[in-house]
Order: C-alpha cells, then structure tokens, then sequence
C-alpha cells in the first residue's frame, strides 16, 4: 500500500543517512486535516500517512529556522506544493541537492476534491528524487480551470468592489496567508515596516485593502496555486480567486505557469521588448 | 476561387464597353465568377468632389451600402476613379463612428466600410502568377509593352496603399510571367490628362502625346493601361494627337485584361480589341 | 491638494512620471506654453521601473480621481530597460486591480517622450476631462474613511 | 529635519504672473518643518543665492526648497548655493512652478493652489533627504575614441598630445572618414585632403595613439573611469607589421571592377586594395567578398608578389581587451539612402527622383569624388552614363531633409553650403557649363558663410530656385527635371546633363546598436543624444562616454572638429583627478532585511546589483544578500520597486521621501 | 466639412510652400494661380481669390500633389473644397464656367439616371455650353468621333440606368440640404 510504500523509502532515507528529517504529513483526528510532523529518526516514520487530508503544503517550513537548523530534509509533496519547491530554487532560496523530494501522485485532497484539484494539471510531480503512487482519479477536463474567476468576472467593476469590500471588511490581519504561503519568505514583510508605511497597516478596510493587494501582486507569476492561504484565512476570505486571477494574466500574457520550469527565468525582474502594451498610449 | 462582387461603373456600360467585355472574358476564363452588384449607382467621379464633398462620399457609399447588404467582402472596380472613390469613401466611414451613422442615414442603407475594393492589377493578383502561368495558352512573345498606370492606380499613395507610387511594377511583374518583354520608361505614372477630354482636349492631346512618344521611344511598340479614362484619352486620340502635333504614333493600347486574355489564348473579339481605335492585325508588331 | 472654493468638482490627478522623458516632455509643455488643466501633481522619479505599485494604491488613499504613470518610449530609456521591467509589471497589476474592482478607467498609462510636449498636453488635458465627467472616485474614499475593525 | 527654508522665485514675470508668490511663500511657513519663507524676483541670479546662503547661515537652515524653475535647469545652481554655505547639496528641492505651472495655467487661483501643492510635497521630500557624500571611484587614464574621421582624429590628438593614451577604433581600413573624400570646403575653398591627411599621419604615427583598423568596438563593460572594452579586429588577410605598402600585391590582383567605397562607386579598386593613395595606415586590406583565393581557393597571385610575406589568407577575427577610463563616440554619418527602398521601414525613397535608375542621377558624396583632384576622373567632370561632359547641372537640395511624409523631418544643416560650393567648383571647370540650384531656404548661418553663397550666385552665376522638384524623367540622354519657382509662381523645366541631389544626412549604420551597446541614448532619427542640448553638449547620459561629430546631429567640419576637442577636454578634466565623483543618489540594499531572492540582481540594467556573501570572523557564511556596486549603479531604482521586502532603496528618491510627498497630498 | 474656411485652415496649415505640389503639376504651366499659390492664399485666409482662379478648373485630380507633399497636405482636397466653394459662391471664373457647367451637367445626369447616360451628357454639356458663351466650334467638336464610335458600340442612345432612381435623387436632395 501507498502509505507503507512511503514509509518504507523514509525509512530508508534517514537509516542511511541519506537525510537528518523527513518533512510529512502525521494523522490528525477524524474529520480533521493531517498535520505536518518532523521525523528524525526510522522508528519514527510510522507516524507518516497518506491519505486526502493531506492538504497542508509543507513546502512551507523549508523557510523556517527551526527546521532548518535540524539538518537535510526530506519532504513530501503533491504536485501544486512541487511548484512552490521550484519558484523558491529558481530565487535562490533553496539548494534542491540540499533537499531530498518525494513526491506524492495525488488525486486530489479534500472531500468533496478541491476546486483546485478537479482542475488540476499535474498531478504526478516532475522534478522529484523519487515519485511514489499514480493516480486513480484523474482531474476534470482542465477548461475549468478559470471557471470560478471567470464566473466571478462577469460581475461589474462596481459589484466587484462591493464584493472586496465586504470580503475585505472580514479581514483581521492575522496574516495566517503569509504564514503557511512557501513563496512569503521575507525575513522582513513590507507590513511591519512602518518608515514609509508603504502599505498602510491601520486596522481599517483600507488597510485591508493595500494588505491584499500586495499580498496578491507580490505572488503575481510565482504563486504556485496550491491554495494554502485560502485554506489558512479563519474568515474564510477567498484569495484563491486574486491568485487565479494573477496566474490568468501570467499564463495569457507571458505563457508561462509559474514553478514548471526550474530552468526557466523569473517571469518578473525579466523582461521582452515584444511584450504587449496595448493599454498604454 | 469564390465570387468576387463587380462595379462595373458607367464608363465600362457606355464608352469603354470593350474593357468590360475584356475584363468580363479573361476573368471568365480564369474561373473567377463576377457578382455584379445589384442595382449599383455612379460614384460620382469625377464631378462630385468638386461640387459637393458630402455628395462625393454619399454616391460611393451607396454602393458600399448594396455590397454589404449584397454579402461582398470584395469588390473589384475595373476603373481605378471609381475605385479610388470608393476606398476613400470606405476609409472615411471606417475611421468616424459619427460618418457612418450620417451616411447610412442619407444612403437608406447601414454602411459600415468594410468592403475590401480591388482594382484590376489587384484580382490578378490575388489569382497569383502560378495559376496565370498555368493557364497560359499562347505566350506573349513578341510583345514589347510599356506599363502606363496613369494617377489613380497608385494615388494617393497614402490612402491607396498600393504598388509604389512612382516606380510601379505590379503590371511588370505580371506580362513577364506570361511571356511578354516589359519596356523601362519614364512615364508610368505621369496624367494623361484624364477627364478633362470633354471640357479642355488641348490639354489631354499635349499629355497624351508625350507619354506616346516616351513609350515608343523606349523601344514599346504597344501599352497597357488598366483605366478606361487612360484608354480613351491614349488610343481614341490618336488621331487627333496626329492632327495636333504631326506625329502619327500607331500604337495598339491594350487593357491589361486583354493582354492576359490572349495570353490564354481569347480571340480579339471575345475581349472586344477589335472596337479599339487603334486596331493592328494580324501584321502587327505585337503579332497578337 | 486643497478643494476648488467654489466647490465645483476638481479632479485630483496624480502623476508618476520618469525624470528623463515625461518630466522633461511636461517641462517642453512648459516652455512651449502648452496650457493644460491645474488638476495635475507630478511627482518625479528616476525611471518608470522605479515606480513600485504599493505607490498607485497611495494614490488611491490620498484621494486621487486619476492616477497616471508615464515614462520614456520603449527603446528609449535613459537607462535602457527600467520601462520595459515596468511594462511587464504593470500588465499583471492592471489585471489584478481589475479583479479587485478597482475602477479602470482611473489607471493611465503612457510613453511620452522629453519631445512630445504636445502629448503630455493631450494626455493630460484628456485625463482631467475624463475624470471630471466620471465625478471623485468615490469607491475608494469610501474604503479610506470605514474603520472595520 | 525641520529647519527648512522656503524660497519662491518670481522670474521676473515668468512665475509672478500667474502665481501669487507671496502667498505661496505665505503659505508654505504653515507646512511642518518650515523654519523660513521668501520670494525674490530672480532666485537664481547672485543677489537671490546670496539671499539662500545668507538664510542658510543665519536661521541654521537643514534643508531648503526652492520653488522656480525645472531642475534640470538649476537643481544644480542652487546645489552650489547650499554647498556655498556649508549645507549638504543634497539637502536641496526644487518645486516645478515654473513650467510645470505658470507656463501651462492661466487662473491664477488654480495656479497659485498647484504652485502651494508642489512646494508642500518638496518640503515633504526635503525633510527626508540625506546629507550625501559624492562616490569616489579612481581613474583609468586611457580614452577609447570610436571612429576616426576628422572629429574622432581630432579628440585622439588632442587627448594624446596632453600626454594619455588613446584607443583609436575605425571600421574602415583606413582613418579620415568622410571628409578624406571630398574635394575641396567651404568657405575657404581649400583642399580637404590637404588639410586633413597630415592629421591622418600624426594619428598613425603618434607614440600615445593605438590604432585600430578593420576594427569595431563589441562590448563595453564597466562604469566610468573603469571601462573594460572589447574591441572586434576584423580579419585583414594582411600582416601589417610586415607589410611595407609597396603596392605590388593589388597591382597584381585580377579582380579589377570592384566598385570601391571610397569612390562612392564612381570608380574601381581590386580585391586587395588600400581605399585610396594617402591611407593611414598605408596597408592594404583583401575583401573576402571579392577575393577569388579566399572565396573559391584559386588565384594567391598577390601572396606570390608579397616579398614581405605579409599576405596570410587564414588571418582570423579576433577579440581584443583594452582597460579604458574614458569613450568619445564619432562614428559619423551616412548619406540618406534615395534609392525607392530605405533600410528601414518608417522611411520611403525617391522613386520620383530616379536614383539608382538613371546614372546620370548622383548624391552629393558621389560629386565630390567627381570633382576632386584624387577623384576617379582626376577632378574632370564626366557624367557618369557616356563621359560626357556636363553642360547644365541641377543641384536639389533637401532630398529626404525637411520631408515629414517621407519620414525625416530635420534640416541637414550643410547641404545649403556644399551645393553653392558645388555650383562654384563646376563653374570653375565647366566655363560654359550652368548650375541651377532648387532650394528651399538658403542657411547660410556662420562665419564668411552667406558671402560664400552669395558669390556662388553673384560671381559664378548660379541660378537659384525656390521650389522643390516634383519629378525627374530621362528624355533623349538628357534629365527632365521638373521643378517649381515658387518665387516666379511658375513651374520650371529643366533639360540637365548631370543631376545631383543633397541627400539628407543621417546616423551611420550601426550607430543604434553601438548606442545600446554603450547605454547611451538616441533619438527617434537615431542621433546619438547629448546630455543637454545646451549645458551638456557633448556629454551622454552615461558617465564617462561624450560624443562629437555627425553622429551627434548633422554638422559641418569646423563645428565637429569643435565639438571633438570639446570632448576631448571633458575627458582631460576627468583624467586630471586621480580619483573621479560620482553623483551619489544611487540605490541601496538593507543587507540585514535582504533575503536574497536576487530579484533586483536580475532587474539591475547596469549589473550593478550583486550576489554578495557575509561572513563571520571566521570565515563562514552568515547569510548571503544583495549588494549594489557603487562604480556601476546609474540610480535608477528598478532594483527598489521589485525588491518584495523592500530591501533596497534610492537616495535622492528613497521610499521615505516618495511616500511623504505623496502622502502630503492628502 | 470642406467648405468652411476654418476647416481650409486645418487642411493647409503645414504647408511651407516648397512648391513641390507646382513641380509636379500637369496643367501647372496653364494656370494662372499654381497649386502652391492657391494653398498659400488659403494659408493667408485670401481664399476669395483663389475661389475666383481659372486654375482651380484646370486641376484633372490626378493626386500628383498630393501624393509627393511632404507635409502631407491634401492639396487636390484643397483644390475640391476651392471649387466647392467657388461653385457655390458663383465666383467661377469666366474663362472656366463651361468647365463648372460639365461637372454640373454630369451630376445632373446621375440624379436623372443612377448611372452615367453618355450621349444625354455630351448633347446637355453642348446645349448648355452654347447657350452660355454661344461657341459654334464646341457644338461641332468630336461630331466627327461620334459615328465612329457608333461604330465601335461605344456610343448607346440610351444607357441602363438603375433601377432605384428615386433612391438616389433622394440621396443628392438630402446632401444639398445637409449643406445648406
């Protein structure tokens, strides 16, 4: 079985020193998410499972001190956390021989699958150490993938500043999206720097506002779309759809979906005089 | 091919009836079929952009009106005047949202401007060298032609978009395909003196006269024109040319459809030459 | 930016312009006497690339109707690319203000060259009208004054 | 800060017309920080800096705000004003409410509130200004000079006779440009070649001046001061070290129709050939192109004939480095090509005109070499079609200048000149022969200049026309030339035996690549762009490259050789420092908030953002960051908008300062 | 749109007289005011007396001028709105009015017609023409080319005209009155 196939290799991984930690997913009680754990020791790895709750993107604690100064990780990822892995090696973030991947074939998580998962396109990770499993359930034709977006666009400009601003008015700047996003990795976030206050940081809708929108941008052509800030919001404000609609823009304007080439260039910080600039007089 | 939509134009149903006989066979042989636009009315040309502006473009764009309403997305207009009068017209509606709410007011019909209008060098074009070449049945040998292609087909140049405007050679570029020897000369492009026969003929005598006598010199010993007003005013005076300046030139001046219509191998009669006034036979030079 | 007296509607504009092309074009307006609406405060950067888009939303939050970014033509940069790294920037930022409902006919950009004076008239002159006819951007002033928390 | 002063400047009227100074200066004592406020007719004059200064010294100032004119136009005066009185010069702003504001309003009430507006966001700028030291980088004191015609010969003597070395780069085989063709120059009438080829020989022979020929500049890294400069030789096929210049070989060589270049295909050369008899170097170069050992392996007579053994067929390009403090480009200027099809797409040709098409139909380059003594008919004038010669010749000037619908609509500021010179040399001998000349304008600005035409017309008859030409036809051997006299209000007729047009002078070609190789600017006809068109005439916007010569703007000899030793001057002074300054409103990188994403690493036009390693004592790495090369930032500040963190900021434009004036708008 | 004289203004304000336009002009060397004169004296707001130029009739349109401009002035569009205005101000010049009555006779043909009717055209032209300056030769010019052409079938009697006629006489009613 899946689960025990993945056990086995961390098994392996830390008896022969291969790595210090393996990065997985540990069993939470019914009904609840699985929860990241850090094993460090082959007994250990019983702890692991596999299973549709495993949501969380532990691509997210390679950023963390505390893990790192644990020694080589190995980390278990689904495909969308995989996109993560590889916008962090292409910003320099991350040594991928410094870090030993498992991916994981994935069906989706979630139950009912999450939207991102009934549309998604990758499934099987690309640029693993070893994949384990295949799928069983391959996602919905991928045309709806900008379904909920383009739903939601179809709304006028006024209403969907309504929408915002009662979206937004919810928000309590608990920053739990940039805790569990992999991409949030500033050793300083512009929000805590308050000379300039470049974002304003009052606890107002127009904080909220400038908070969301530079959340969104500076994810803009890096976002790997594994919806992990939606999923952490405790208010349950859908960023999903400010992501989409980055990732929309970045794959009609530049065909290029962020985290499936690790050779490939950084969209922003680059440029091509050929890009288009039919907005501009 | 598909069909292509025809405004003939009043000069081609009245004076100049051997261009439309002309243009109407050699296209009949090249299996293009030629959708006369229902109903058309004159442009204009060349009497009402001097009186009236409005006038100018509402003539026009009647008839851009039927061809949209007919379901033409081209138009060929064998007579470079009516098909300068139509671009303009349809540029001027294309460009001004405002304009075309005017017109289609004044015209009874929508008008949009959209309708692409070709000239005649163009649907020749447009058919392409390869297939004219294959079709060839008798090629031009023998024949030593300047190009004359007069104001309109290339003017305005801005508005027209068409060939080079001072040193053409769409023409050329044709008759060497099919066989005949195209002479370098100096007045491709220089007026004949165009419709000014009827109101100031000493005019059109002294332009014609030269561009004749150019055209001989540089060793043509014919012309081809694409215009009915180039024709009139080159072969049909003639004599008169003659009477005025002692030169008796004799040159044969063919539309550029009858050239192309012997090369695939149509009778003189079919493409109406004999109604030329300078007709040669068969011990012509051109031996056509 | 202080309201008009007689309390008609004056649009608030601000401008982002690059030191090298825009600046120096609205300076060419200047010298030319190419009169143009008050309604505009420009505020001077090096280079289109160094106008961050945390700024287009302080716009929004001091009031502005109308924000207009402008810089040199492509190609001509005083510092041969700041303006391309901009373009592509702002293709994805006017996206995601889109989403967020932001009203676009509020965003202005524009390549105007230290020559085309003519132009920053122009664009100008038609980006206070536009906004005039539009009214204050009352959307945005609204999430300025609500406190949500 | 906030012991600010305030000082509104009427200029004259400028300003005081339509804003109310007074109540700017009134209101800006309300803004925080304004310590003092004034309003003086002419700030920039003495009085009106004195005034500054004596504020400065008398109320402590930190900071002021001068409310005037563009920056561009005294940023830098009132900087020295601040400097003058012991205050930082980087504490000083400009408010704009002279163009920005007076010159484009007319309600004083609006204009007056936009004026207030502007001084309130510099004061909310200056308060966040940093005292700024200039950067100090040394000096490499060797010049690179690209292209050697007459401004390029004279920047490199110049520099060198002040005892540096120069880097002479030409493309050509031989240096001396346009002007080694011409005949003879106005309005002296003395000849060109003998003015100018013993400069030629100073610049082959001089102990500081390495020349290059056959040769062009393939990348220039660096900043200024510290330039590192890839230079291309093109293979020659001739050792020239080895080769005496004797002549056998292209004596020898069979290809003999070859149009030559020099010629401007007036005349011949062979395969291997020096362009003409006075080169520098004296050594001849092979054309591969024409060459039948080197394109089809047969022949290798002129190898045979070299005693010197200096013909080596396998030579190779190579890639050259010189270390480089300074760069004048000269690369010139080529004639509008009037031909029916242009290089480029915005410009259409003269089809109407006939070049290319009738011979007898030349530019103005081409009758030089007809007239000039070295010419291919030794200076006897022979239409090109059957030697005859010419006995009416027509002159046109503006062909491609001053035509917006064509796609160029500068004056060519020379051809005025060189046409009343070619109509007097014609005359002088053609005694029967007549010059008409179509004209526009006739710009004769300069020194003995409109003396010169006007001889041309009083003394050797030229008959001048104002009018263009519509249209040039070719009629039993001779040109029709059809033209216009406006003056007359008639059209004119002309039967011509020789035609010569005064084809609009434009940029050579590759001057836009090379302009972007060097990061300097260049306008949309592809001049290259001078710093300021009149405080900065030769300077470029990059430090440490000046321009000079035709790839400026067109020009004549003397205002090139001018603006050459003007550039080499500003060169001189910069290689009188030992070590240079460099404005220092340059960008920044917070190493500590630095997560090194490298975002701006890979935005930095000018790679003068860095990977850097910190280490500990010890040696071992602590973190890795970002770190901005202060030889080679340019300050423009694209590293600050990308930078997520917001590690990275600009003095002068730093994110406090931009935010406060924003925010001051509130 | 043409014939007010600001919309003129518009039209020639580039112009710098270069006289390119003169240059290339076929009939140039029979008028009495050249195409740049005229456009010069419609720079100058003198276009009275450019509306009184025999010239302005002389013009074949042939689009020389303005094709090869480079200001890129419409100057055969100056030249139209010159004799649109000039028409209808009766400032045609005398020795030109059998020029204007040609335009005016053809037009007339259309709105009777839809199309063009040659040999109507020809007869009216004469018949008018005569009775304004009574020219015995101009009645008799080209009688001997008519059989000729008869010959030829180039001459009809009577054309096709269209078949909508009231269309188009309805379409030059309302371009009159719209310029009214």
């Amino acid at each position: 079985m899946l689960e025990q196939k993945l056990r086995q290799t961390c098994r392996e991984l830390l008896a022969n020193g291969t790595v210090k930690v393996i990065i997985g997913y540990g069993a939470a009680p019914a009904g609840q998410a699985t929860r990241a754990v850090f094993i460090t020791t082959p007994e250990g790895v019983e702890q692991l499972v596999w299973n549709d709750r495993c949501e969380a993107n532990l691509v997210a604690y390679l950023k963390r001190p505390e893990v790192r100064a644990l020694g080589k990780p190995a980390i278990v990822v689904k495909a969308c956390d995989e996109r993560a892995l590889v916008v962090l090696q292409q910003e320099a973030q991350l040594e991928r021989a410094n870090v030993f991947v498992i991916g994981m074939a994935c069906d989706g998580i979630g139950a009912p699958r999450e939207a991102k998962c009934r549309s998604c396109e990758d499934q099987v990770p690309r640029f693993c150490d070893v994949v384990l499993g295949e799928v069983t359930k391959p996602a919905d034709a991928a045309s709806a993938r900008w379904d909920e977006l383009a739903e939601f666009m179809k709304k006028s400009p006024e209403e969907r500043m309504a929408y915002w601003q009662q979206e937004l008015a919810r928000c309590v700047k608990c920053y739990a999206c940039r805790q569990v996003c992999p991409l949030c990795y500033c050793q300083r976030c512009i929000v805590d720097k308050n000379r300039p206050t470049v974002i304003s940081t009052s606890p107002s809708l127009k904080g909220n506002f400038a908070w969301h929108v530079t959340r969104a941008f500076h994810l803009a052509a890096r976002c790997a779309g594994c919806d992990a800030c939606t999923r952490a919001c405790p208010v349950g404000i859908n960023l999903r759809l400010l992501n989409q609609s980055m990732a929309k823009a970045t794959e009609e304007n530049f065909q290029c979906r962020p985290g499936t080439d690790p050779q490939a260039q950084p969209l922003i910080g680059n440029y091509a005089t050929g890009d288009k600039e039919e907005f501009i007089r | 091919m598909t069909d292509i939509g025809y405004y003939p134009g009043c000069a081609l149903q009245g004076s100049s009836n051997d261009y439309e006989r002309s243009v109407r066979a050699t296209l009949q042989a090249l299996q293009v079929q030629l959708q006369e636009l229902d109903d058309w009315i004159c442009c204009g040309a060349s009497a009402a952009h001097t009186i009236n502006h409005k006038l100018s473009v509402a003539l026009p764009a009647r008839n851009l009106a039927l061809a949209e309403q007919q379901g033409c997305a081209q138009l060929l207009a064998p007579c470079p005047m009516c098909s300068m009068e139509l671009i303009k017209a349809g540029k001027a509606l294309a460009d001004s949202p405002a304009l075309r709410q005017e017109m289609s007011d004044i015209v009874e019909l929508p008008v949009t401007g959209r309708t692409q209008v070709l000239n005649l060098i163009q649907i020749f074009q447009q058919i392409g060298l390869p297939a004219l070449k294959a079709a060839v049945k008798q090629p031009l040998e023998g024949v030593s032609v300047a190009c004359y292609y007069g104001c309109l087909l290339t003017r305005p140049s801005a508005l027209l978009a068409f060939d080079d405007c001072e040193q053409p050679v769409s023409m050329e570029t044709i008759l060497t395909a099919l066989g005949a020897k195209t002479v370098a000369w100096n007045f491709k492009t220089e007026c004949c003196g165009a419709g000014m026969t009827m109101a100031n003929e000493e005019t059109v005598l002294n332009l014609s006269h030269k561009i004749l006598s150019n055209a001989a010199a540089h060793g043509a010993n014919c012309i081809v024109v694409a215009c009915p007003m180039c024709h009139v005013n080159l072969d049909m005076k003639q004599a008169a040319i003659e009477q005025r300046h002692g030169v008796r030139h004799d040159l044969e001046i063919f539309y550029l459809s009858d050239l192309i219509g012997l090369a695939l191998g149509l009778d003189r009669q079919t493409l109406g030459i004999d109604r030329h006034f300078v007709v040669k036979n068969g011990n012509s030079a051109c031996r056509l | 930016m202080s309201a008009h007296p007689t309390g008609v509607f004056e649009p608030k504009v601000i401008a982002y312009v690059c030191n090298w092309c825009t600046y120096l074009g609205a300076d060419l307006a200047g010298t030319s006497r190419l009169e143009y609406p008050a309604n505009v405060r420009i505020v001077r950067l090096p280079c289109t690339g160094r106008i961050d888009f945390n700024l287009l939303i302080k716009g929004f939050e001091v009031g502005a109707d109308a924000i207009l970014v402008s810089g040199c033509h492509p190609g001509d940069c005083h510092y041969t690319s700041g303006n391309f790294h901009a373009r592509r920037r702002w293709i994805l930022f006017r996206q995601l203000l889109d989403t967020m409902g932001f009203d676009m006919n509020r965003i202005h950009f524009a390549w105007i060259s230290a020559a085309e004076g003519k132009k920053f008239q122009h664009v100008l002159t038609d980006i206070v009208e536009q906004t005039r006819r539009m009214g204050p951007y009352a959307a945005y002033s609204k999430i300025c004054e609500e406190v949500s928390c | 800060m906030s012991r600010i002063g305030v000082f509104v400047c009427w200029c004259g009227e400028n300003i005081a017309r339509t804003v109310d100074v007074v109540q700017v200066a009134e209101a800006s004592l309300q803004f925080p920080g304004v310590k003092h406020a004034a309003h003086y007719k002419y700030m920039c004059s003495e009085p009106g800096q004195s005034l500054i200064r004596d504020k400065i010294l008398a109320d402590r100032l930190d900071g002021i705000v001068v409310a005037s004119c563009s920056p561009h136009m005294h940023l830098k005066t009132f900087r020295g004003a601040a400097q003058a009185a012991g205050l930082n010069p980087y504490l000083v702003e400009i408010a704009n409410i002279r163009e920005h504001c007076s010159w484009v309003h007319q309600d004083k009430a609006k204009a007056t509130a936009k004026a207030i507006d502007l001084v309130r966001m510099a004061v909310a700028k200056v308060r966040r200004n940093n005292a700024l030291q200039a950067i100090k980088v040394p000096v490499t004191k060797r010049a690179l000079i690209i292209g050697a015609g007459v401004a390029g010969i004279q920047a490199a003597l110049d520099i060198a006779d002040a005892g540096y070395e120069v880097v002479l780069v030409e493309r050509e085989p031989s240096v001396g440009g346009k002007m080694a063709g011409l005949s003879e120059t106005f309005p002296t009438m003395d000849c060109s070649q003998c003015i100018l080829t013993p400069r030629m020989v100073d610049v082959g022979q001089h102990p500081r001046i390495k020349l290059y020929t056959c040769a062009e500049v393939e990348s220039v890294d660096g900043y200024v001061g510290n330039f590192k400069a890839t230079i291309r030789q093109k293979a020659r096929f001739v050792d020239i070290k080895k080769c005496t210049g004797c002549g056998e070989c292209w004596n020898a060589c069979p290809q003999k129709k070859i149009a030559s270049e020099f010629d401007y295909g007036m005349g011949n050369r062979r395969a291997i050939y020096i362009p003409f008899p006075q080169a520098v170097p004296a050594r001849p170069a092979i054309d591969k192109q024409a060459c039948l050992k080197l394109k089809k392996g047969v022949c290798g007579i002129c190898a045979k004939k070299c005693a010197a053994g200096a013909i080596n067929y396998a030579d190779q390009d190579q890639l050259l480095e010189e270390p480089i403090g300074a760069i004048i480009v000269a690369t010139g200027y080529q004639l509008y090509q009037i031909s029916a099809q242009q290089p480029t797409a915005e410009l259409s040709g003269y089809g109407e005109y006939g070049y290319g098409q009738y011979k007898d139909v030349i530019d103005a380059l081409q009758f030089e070499r007809l007239v000039s003594a070295s010419g291919p008919t030794g200076g006897v004038i022979q239409r090109p079609s059957d030697g005859k010669e010419p006995k009416h010749v027509v002159f046109i000037s503006c062909v491609g200048s001053r035509d917006n619908a064509k796609g160029i609509s500068y004056c060519s500021k020379i051809c005025c000149m060189y046409t009343a010179k070619h109509t007097m040399l014609y005359k002088h001998k053609v005694h029967d022969g007549q010059a008409h000349v179509f004209y526009m304008d006739i710009r004769s600005g300069g020194k003995n200049y409109d003396e010169f035409v006007r001889r041309a017309i009083e003394q050797d008859h030229a008959r001048y026309y104002r009018g263009r030409v519509s249209k040039i036809t070719e009629e039993n051997g001779k040109l029709i030339v059809r033209g216009a006299d406006t003056l007359a209000g008639t059209p004119v007729t002309i039967e011509a035996d020789l035609v010569v047009l005064a084809s609009a002078m434009r940029p050579a070609t590759g001057s836009d690549d090379l302009a972007r190789k060097l990061r300097i600017g260049y306008d949309q006809n592809g001049f290259l762009s001078e710093s300021h068109p009149k405080l900065r005439p030769v300077e470029t916007n990059s430090a440490g490259i000046l321009i000079c010569g035709a790839c400026h703007a067109p020009k004549d000899i003397p205002e090139s050789v001018a603006q050459a030793s003007a550039a080499a001057g500003k060169v001189l002074v910069m290689f009188s420092h030992k070590e240079m300054q460099r404005d220092p409103e340059i960008a920044k990188i917070n190493e500590s908030t630095c997560s090194a994403c490298f975002a701006c690493v890979r935005t930095c036009p000018y790679q003068a953002a860095e990977k850097a390693d910190v280490r500990d004592r010890a040696g071992n790495l602590v973190k890795r960051t970002a770190r901005i090369n202060q030889g080679l930032c340019m300050g423009c500040g694209t590293c600050v908008a990308v930078c997520p963190s917001k590690s990275a900021d600009l003095e002068g434009f730093s994110d406090q300062q931009i935010y406060a004036m924003v925010e001051s708008l509130l | 749109m043409h014939s007010d004289s600001s919309g003129l203004s518009a039209l020639v304000n580039d112009c710098y007289q270069c006289g390119k336009c003169t240059a290339g002009c076929p009939l140039a060397a029979q008028m009495d005011i050249v195409p740049s004169q005229l456009v010069r004296l419609a720079q100058a707001g003198q276009v009275e007396r450019a509306t009184r130029a025999e010239s302005i009739w002389l013009c074949v349109s042939c689009q020389t001028c303005t094709t090869r401009c480079p200001q890129s002035v419409d100057v055969a569009g100056v030249i139209d709105a010159l004799r649109e205005q000039s028409a209808q101000d009766g400032t045609v010049a005398k020795t030109q009015r059998r020029t204007a009555i040609f335009q005016q006779v053809f037009l007339d043909n259309i709105r009777r017609h839809g199309r063009l009717n040659e040999l109507e055209l020809v007869g009216a032209f004469k018949t008018q023409a005569f009775l304004k300056d009574l020219s015995i030769p101009l009645l008799m010019k080209d009688a001997l080319l008519a059989p000729q052409m008869m010959k030829r079938d180039k001459l009809h009697f009577a054309g096709k005209p269209a078949r909508d006629r009231q269309v188009v006489d309805r379409i030059f009613a309302k371009c009159a009155e719209a310029k009214v």
